[in-house]
């Protein structure tokens, strides 16, 4: 399938991941990753994520597909988690494979832009000294999603 | 029961709420989800503080982000929660 | 290590080389990977990744460290192959952890656009038919790695 | 020995010169890349022709990338070869 999408409380494992977009298609000159991870520092010691089970799994789905058509990949990943993740524990893995690697770079990108502030997740922090928050959207994410509507391709 | 709509709250809503779902019944003609937000708020006055705590709150109709002005029909699902933070 | 670059006949392993940008500062939010592959098509049977010792290996560390300064990056890494690789082999593997999304990813581009056409590799293709051709650098390449000039950062 | 200049040929340069490396006398003082590339084709007509055929020809000079102005010295390692084309 060239689109794989997955919302799990397991951990990823990158390297199977990427070797599944390398290998979808012959055609296939590149492959671009990122992957999210728990930032430590300011007395962070772990977060949770929420998420709105259904409606999660199809906003992702729709977003990959939308990369999928949009880039011409031979393939994309999207794989989230959820639950409690402690510092340094991935959260979220997005790939992209291309035959060339503007569009596997650029997809890699759109795909975790628009998964910030377009898909149902809420990250709540649990700090050392006992504070819990939930994470309040960056106008600098959603202006990073909005800015994909008008861009080429 | 044909005349429920299901309604959820997420996140720090959910959490200042203190319940994630809530069976509100309706007129079988429907309504838009801002008079279901306010029909919500005249029963519940913990829920109108809540919702009015979030400037910038979200609304999903059958788990599709929607706007205050969609019609809402007996057996919908309308779910309120804040901007959302993946990634 | 923040910088790790190799110039290597043997595989590299993307899980592997991953978690070790993952892993190098709790302070790490994101790591971007991009891995350029021979991509078959046109008949292309295989190709031969020639270089210049020595001067590949000066050319690829000055590209990590100008990353890792330009970029703020937490580390990067670039491993390149050489010799005789076929139809969906791993050619090159570039990746960035830096604290923000943003920063890994741009960095990643920055390193596979400079790379293309900055360090000492030459790719010579071999076709079904027994053609072997020099592949031509491609002045979108060069484009690419001159535009990096007057970016910011 | 110490007059001696190591070229270098890469890629499709190498393999239509039909040999890797080079040791060429030049004076003391050096000169320029322009002029030691000369020399050569002046002494090897075959070089000449690869090197003509190479449009966009460069040059290293002790594996940095140098220009055709920059002076070579006794000692030095020169590489001539075409854009190059990793990733």
């Amino acid at each position: 399938m060239p689109v794989h999408v997955r919302v799990q409380a397991a951990p990823f494992d990158v390297g199977q991941q990427t070797e599944r977009l390398s290998t979808l298609s012959p055609h296939t000159g590149g492959v671009g990753v990122f992957v999210g991870q728990v930032r430590g520092g300011q007395g962070l010691r772990a977060m949770t994520l929420e998420h709105y089970p259904g409606m999660t799994e199809a906003s992702l789905q729709a977003l990959a597909q939308e990369a999928l058509v949009r880039f011409e990949l031979t393939g994309c990943t999207v794989i989230h988690r959820i639950g409690r993740l402690e510092i340094g524990a991935g959260i979220v893995f997005v790939g992209a494979a291309a035959a060339h690697r503007g569009a596997a770079l650029t997809a890699t990108t759109f795909l975790i832009d628009r998964l910030k502030t377009g898909a149902p997740f809420w990250k709540r922090e649990e700090y050392e000294d006992g504070r819990a928050i939930w994470v309040d959207a960056r106008e600098t994410d959603e202006e990073a999603a909005r800015a994909w509507l008008t861009r080429t391709p | 029961m044909a005349e429920q709509v299901t309604v959820l709250f997420f996140a720090a809503l959910r959490e200042q709420i203190g319940q994630e779902s809530l069976s509100v019944s309706i007129a079988p003609g429907g309504l838009s989800v801002r008079a279901l937000r306010a029909q919500i708020e005249g029963a519940n006055p913990a829920i109108a503080q809540a919702l009015a705590e979030q400037p910038r709150l979200r609304v999903a109709v059958n788990q599709t982000l929607s706007t205050f002005e969609h019609m809402v029909k007996p057996g919908d699902e309308v779910a309120f929660f804040p901007p959302m933070t993946g990634g």
